[in-house]
């Protein structure tokens, strides 16, 4: 599981393995943030255009499930958060990052973890919200409460001993009880969320990187090289290029602009939290 | 004597019709036609229609057994990274275990309550009228169609974080399957005694607590405690309120990968599961007049408390009641006789009934409700309903998502088909009246409370590393899912029928298969028809499990758009379930109908 | 009853008559149950309803209850016509009938003294649930009723382990628990011994002359018919043959409803050795076969 | 039998008889149904069971056939003991003892026909489903028993739209439908009109006669009891108390198994007086106490 060509050239060539067989792609996705409309179609027919394959889009609603499909050899590429890419590789998975989905015009993949404080608070920092009610989303969000956590504790605010966690379950509930200043006086959500409510202000954001897109190391090494051009660095543009068909509308735009490459490094972030808020995610 | 003995040819000989001799030409004559009418051949044509489609769906995933085998080692290097299973604190734990087992009897509760009456209209025989079963039947199929994870993600935004909306997420939600099984057992009752009560004047309320209640009570608690079993395990909901219980905390566990915690926690789950089978076991035991069988769980499970009646030497009580009688004059025998002797069952009832009223008491305390929010509530009421109007298809389009509920259907048909085979062996063995032997019957009924035990990501998980993502697993994990609940569902039923036609059959030389096949199956086809429909129906709803091994479908898109907040689209998703559904479910009342 | 006499204006006294019914039928399919039946009943008279298994008796009492609505023809029992009568009305009315099934219809799980006390429903408002939900004078009607038929001490056993005389006589106590006007009684005592079955009539004879309840009975002991009903009704094929008092009527008479004219025991000889030997010839190859 | 009349070694010709009851006892709970009931049958025999309702006829009848097991004492029936009999030789031998129930247990979804068939399963192997699970010949032999006990226009009926009559025919067609040795008949024409009684008795005789059916059959009817039976069983309270050739048998003598002996109305007023100053003066206390 690294970025060595030569390293993944051998494994290839020793065992080289499909997820169903060598004409078929396994996509396997796990929706990442608060937008779950994943219509990924065009993507899947233009990659089915360019290898010669059939590719078969799985989604599935639950990262565990995705890991362990991963482990077992059942995707070939696949999409799913960072923090699930580095727990699969805990786990054994054998998979390289390509690269992230941009879906914002001019802004860098990934989104942000903000820090939210009812629009009439003088709250400005983060310290403030020791003592204070906060709006978490679940324990296993990652913008909801793993990059909160680590704000917080940054800020040197204990994220369970000093403030009284409130799970609300999903970003705008989270959003919503902070706007109300009832149950929630302060709050973390995903920007998304966010910037649909008028009664929160964001005091302070931390940007979460993207999900990545992997692929199996087991593939043959020309088959990972063809992909890694595929899906490295494609645009909305290239795709309507390629003549696939659903590529120039509004709903694929929504979701899909462009392509950025990362590597193994670009989830380091994602490391250094896990090691200073000892989060179960981690740990394998 | 002799003159006796010779009546009989006189008499015999003279039976009904055209007397003629019995040979067998003129008694083929003689004998009437059999007609089948043609709506019977028409619902006969339809369930064999029903059945090649769900044949031709299961064909077409293409279940593969070969790779399947081939790809069992994953399954085994998943199973060795589990590891040992290990259990959260224990006062946590026990914290933990009160609060979902007492949030979770609430919402059950709550949508019982609300099941008699809607249960009252739907079904055949009690509804006042067409318009009003129709009605019901409506309810019952709009409240299951909209998820109770939705209800709960709604909920949250008109009500405080905590309990309450949890509570009426899962009540609100239960409420559509509690409501059809009551009804169809309202519709399964022996009409006699109720018409009897009819003909002494009662009105139809009293009709109902006299006549219909008594019979349909035994099935009531069996489908309650089914119920509160359904929703302890899906308590994983209750996160959504933002109350951490057992479900949340395994779900937790799970999405950490820690499986040997999640499966501590599923553990945990499955003992309360089959503490309430058992319950729901004596209870009905109870109910139903079963002689005991000694061996019987909840048979020792009373002798252990003591609550076995003593043996009573006959000599004793009928002198005893020879001496009352003597001394006694009428009067005083009557007034005497209107103190219940506290009989063995009186006993029985009492301690339960008392058992069963604390729980509830606990239940509600624990979920600490904050009753002020039926006030506040209000004001969010028009905020939110205004998010899911008008409906929309979201970044969707209409013909995707059309084709999204030909896949749900084409799944569910493919696995229902299977779960009803597996169903019909495993819960007519887990009939007390079938089964051959009791232990044969505590047997597979820990199969099918260990199937529906099984955590829905762990069955996925297996599934999806020797299958793959996609529609096989999917159809797999439903078909195996299945089986809890029809089962269960059909073991009960069966042991509903009138114990009678058996005895005869069984007088009658017949073995148990044939005692079976003859007098336990017809009595129980009305059930297992209706109950083959709500398992389509089921799984025509099933997202969760679907959504877990990418095996597509509307479903998963409705959670997503729950999700995602994307209301408009929710609505737009539950109209489409909500119509299949209904058509499943008249088609279900028409099959019940004719072949009751 | 004023109403009555100038709806159903039939040849008896009308004036005076709590159950009419006039050229009533009914069908099952193609099973004609009743066909064109007429009955007028007077107050306080015990009318024993007579005729071969499937005549129809059934149907008919159950036309007088309101539990079956005829294809044709109009049943009026106490003033009220009963067939195109409904909700409260029919309530009340039917309040004042007692109804003694055939098949008892009790239910089943409930003890023997709860199922007496539904008897009593007409007459409380609001569903009952339990024992407990009837007061302390309808438990000790119900007690007194089920002393009166010899089943005190089965007041607290489920109904459903009762014997079948024990079952049609707890059938019997929620009849008279109605304390009814009319009595209709669907073979009240075939599941009785002799002994059991004088006691119940005499009850019932009883309770009509203290309290001139009217009592239609269907029953197949014709000794009984003769000795506690005072007019006879013979039914067949749904169709009433006839209609006489009792006194003075021969057993022979009677059985004649029955179709078969009672033969002589020479008759009877004469016919058994006809079919004797019709029996050891041509017959035995039939027998032998449909046993096979 | 060659076992049976070692083991039970009782007054009656062991070597022809097909049925031994020594000393059963059963209870439900506090009610003692059979007490120390004896009884042994002989082939060919009719036996009639006679007794209140109550007495324990029914309770006798099903621990002949294996329905119940006795408390204690033993049951043989054609050199079986069924009491402890089970699997595939209780079913063998069930197969040759036809069942009247008294309550008909017909199967009520089912056709008249598909019940009668089920009375030949022991004989078929395998589950049968529908009409169309039993061969022609076997049809035809369940038309010829629904033609003998005249319901032959009632086979494709379903079972639940029967009168009580032909309900109870349906059930002594099944039974006969076994072709059996023994005939275990639990007051099989209660439901039925005399004529039809009638019928069924001599239909059953004639099988009796015939084939060497033994038959044992409780009945309400005394003098039915009297002219079709051989022999008749007295039962009070779980006991035998009369067992006695039928020959000669008066009807009152048999009334008296009834227990309570014809009181006049100047007794029963007597008692009734006795017993209502008894409540007026001791007992008062002590009701009062347990009624609290
Ligand atoms: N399962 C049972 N549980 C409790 N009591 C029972 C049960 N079965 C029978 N009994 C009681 O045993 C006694 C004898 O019953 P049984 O049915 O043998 O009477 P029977 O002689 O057939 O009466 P009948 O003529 O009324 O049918 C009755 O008092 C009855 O209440
Ligand atoms: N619901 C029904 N469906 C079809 N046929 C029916 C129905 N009810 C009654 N019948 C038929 O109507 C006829 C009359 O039935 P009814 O019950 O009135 O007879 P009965 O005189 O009471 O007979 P019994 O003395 O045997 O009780 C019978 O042939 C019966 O089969
Ligand atoms: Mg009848
Ligand atoms: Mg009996």
């Amino acid at each position: 599981a690294t970025t060595d060509d030569a390293a993944t050239e051998l494994d290839g060539a020793s065992d080289v393995s499909y997820a169903v067989d060598e004409n078929t792609l396994v996509f396997g996705v796990v929706p990442d943030a608060v937008d779950t409309q994943t219509n990924y179609q065009p993507l899947m027919d233009y990659l089915s255009q360019e290898t010669g394959k059939t590719v078969e889009y799985h989604e599935s609603t639950d990262y565990a499930a995705l890991i362990e499909a991963a482990i077992a050899g059942k995707v070939d590429v696949g999409s799913f958060s960072g923090f699930t890419y580095l727990t699969a590789l805990n786990n054994g998975a054998e998979i390289t990052p390509i690269s992230s989905i941009v879906t914002v015009e001019g802004e860098a993949a990934g989104y942000y973890s903000q820090a939210i404080v009812p629009a009439d608070s003088d709250i400005t920092s983060l310290d403030e919200f020791a003592g204070k009610k906060v709006c978490f989303v679940d324990p296993s969000s990652t913008s909801g409460y793993l990059f909160p956590s680590y704000n917080l504790l940054e800020a040197g605010v204990d994220p369970v001993e000093d403030v009284t966690p409130v799970f609300a379950g999903k970003h705008d509930v989270s959003v919503q009880k902070v706007s109300e200043n009832r149950e929630c006086e302060v709050g973390f959500a995903e920007d998304s969320e966010v910037t649909k409510n008028p009664g929160v202000k964001v005091i302070a954001e931390t940007m979460v990187p993207g999900a990545p897109i992997v692929m199996s190391d087991a593939l043959p090494a020309e088959l990972k090289t063809q992909l890694t051009e595929l899906l490295g660095e494609v645009t909305v543009d290239d795709i309507i290029a390629a003549g696939i068909e659903g590529a120039d509308s509004e709903s694929f735009r929504m979701v899909f602009l462009a392509t950025e490459p990362v590597d193994d490094a670009y989830y380091d972030t994602i490391r250094d939290i896990c090691v200073k808020t000892e989060a179960a995610q981690c740990e394998s | 004597m002799t003159l006796t003995a010779a009546r009989p040819r006189a008499a015999a000989r003279s039976g009904r019709p055209s007397g003629g001799a019995g040979d067998r030409g003129t008694l083929e004559a003689r004998a009437p036609r059999r007609r089948l009418s043609p709506e019977k051949i028409a619902a006969g044509l339809t369930l064999v229609a029903l059945v090649v489609a769900s044949v031709v769906s299961l064909v077409s995933i293409d279940i593969s057994i070969p790779q399947m085998i081939e790809s069992w080692g994953n399954a085994q290097n998943f199973f060795e990274r589990v590891g040992v299973i290990s259990f959260p604190e224990p006062g946590d734990l026990l914290y933990l275990t009160a609060l979902t087992v007492g949030l979770v009897l609430c919402g059950t509760l709550f949508a019982a309550f609300f099941s008699v009456p809607i249960a009252f209209l739907a079904a055949a025989n009690t509804t006042p009228g067409r318009g009003w079963m129709v009605a019901g039947r409506f309810a019952g199929v709009f409240f299951r169609a909209v998820p109770d994870v939705v209800l709960a993600m709604v909920f949250v935004l008109m009500f405080s974080l905590g309990s309450l909306p949890g509570i009426l997420a899962i009540g609100i939600h239960s409420i559509g399957m509690i409501s059809k099984m009551f009804a169809d057992a309202i519709e399964q009752i022996d009409e006699g005694p109720r018409l009897a009560i009819r003909a002494a004047g009662g009105t139809t309320l009293q009709e109902f607590t006299s006549g219909i209640l008594p019979q349909v009570l035994p099935s009531w608690v069996a489908t309650v405690l089914h119920r509160n079993d359904i929703n302890l395990r899906g308590s994983v909901i209750l996160g959504y309120v933002g109350v951490v219980g057992l479900g949340l905390e395994m779900s937790y566990a799970f999405k950490s990968l820690d499986y040997s915690l999640g499966l501590g926690i599923a553990l945990i789950i499955f003992a309360l599961c089959v503490v309430m089978e058992i319950v729901s076991s004596v209870v009905r035991t109870a109910m139903l007049g079963f002689a005991p069988t000694r061996r019987s769980l909840g048979d020792r499970l009373l002798r252990r408390l003591g609550m076995r009646g003593r043996r009573v030497d006959p000599a004793d009580t009928s002198a005893a009641s020879a001496a009352l009688a003597r001394k006694m004059s009428r009067a005083d025998a009557r007034t005497a006789a209107l103190r219940r002797p506290w009989d063995a069952a009186r006993r029985r009832n009492t301690v339960w009934g008392w058992a069963a009223g604390l729980v509830i008491i606990g239940s509600v305390l624990i979920s600490d409700i904050q009753w002020g929010d039926f006030v506040t509530f209000w004001g969010y009421l028009p905020e939110t309903a205004a998010k899911f109007w008008p409906p929309s298809f979201g970044s969707y389009d209409a013909p995707t998502m059309i084709a999204a509920m030909g896949e749900t259907i084409a799944i569910a048909l493919a696995a229902t088909i299977l779960t009803i085979i597996a169903s019909i062996v495993i819960g007519s063995l887990a009939a007390r009246n079938v089964a051959p032997s009791p232990r044969v019957r505590s047997g597979m009924r820990l199969v099918l409370v260990s199937i529906r035990g099984i955590p829905e990501i762990i069955l996925a998980i297996v599934l999806i590393v020797v299958t793959g993502l996609g529609t096989q697993a999917g159809t797999i994990a439903l078909a195996i899912g299945g089986i809890g609940l029809l089962g269960k569902l059909l073991a009960d039923s069966l042991e509903e029928v009138k114990p009678g036609p058996e005895q005869a059959l069984t007088a009658a030389g017949a073995s148990r298969l044939q005692v079976y096949a003859g007098a336990t199956a017809p009595q129980g086809m009305k059930a297992l028809i209706g109950h083959s429909f709500y398992m389509l129906d089921t799984n025509i709803r099933a997202a969760t499990i679907l959504g877990l091994v990418g095996g597509g479908g509307v479903g998963y898109f409705l959670l997503n758009a729950g999700q995602g907040s994307r209301y408009d689209l929710v609505t737009t998703i539950v109209v489409m379930i909500l119509v299949t559904v209904l058509v499943v479910e008249a088609l279900a009342m028409w099959m019940r109908r004719v072949f009751r | 009853m004023r109403e009555l006499s100038s709806e159903t204006n039939t040849a008896t006294d009308a004036a005076a008559s709590v159950i009419e019914v006039a050229n009533v039928t009914k069908t099952f399919g193609d099973t004609v149950a009743l066909n064109g039946a007429s009955l007028s009943v007077r107050r306080g008279e015990i009318v024993v309803l007579l005729g071969l298994s499937g005549s129809g008796k059934s149907t008919l009492l159950r036309h007088l209850d309101g539990l079956e609505e005829p294809d044709s023809g109009t049943v009026t029992v106490l003033g009220e016509p009963v067939s195109t009568l409904a909700g409260k009305r029919l309530r009340a009315l039917r309040g004042r009938v007692g109804f003694i099934f055939q098949q008892f219809e009790l239910v089943p799980s409930l003890t023997v003294l709860e199922n007496v006390l539904t008897g009593a429903l007409a007459r409380v408002s609001g569903p009952r649930l339990g024992l407990w939900g009837y007061n302390r004078a309808l438990r000790l009607a119900a007690l007194g009723h089920l002393d009166r038929v010899g089943l005190l001490a089965q007041a607290y056993q489920r109904a459903d382990t009762l014997s079948g005389g024990q079952q049609q006589r707890v059938g019997i106590a929620r009849a008279l628990m109605q304390n009814p006007e009319i009595l209709l009684a669907d073979e009240p005592v075939a599941s009785l011994d002799p002994e059991s079955s004088d006691q119940v009539m005499a009850l019932i004879r009883e309770i009509a002359m203290d309290q001139g309840l009217t009592v239609v009975c269907s029953l197949h002991q014709v000794d009984l018919a003769l000795s506690w009903g005072d007019r006879i009704v013979g039914l067949r094929h749904g169709e009433v043959v006839l209609d006489t008092p009792a006194a003075g009527l021969s057993k022979a008479a009677v059985m004649e409803i029955y179709g078969r004219v009672a033969t002589t025991t020479a008759e009877l000889d004469a016919i058994a050795t006809e079919l004797e030997s019709a029996r050891a010839t041509d017959l035995i190859g039939a027998t032998a076969e449909s046993a096979r």
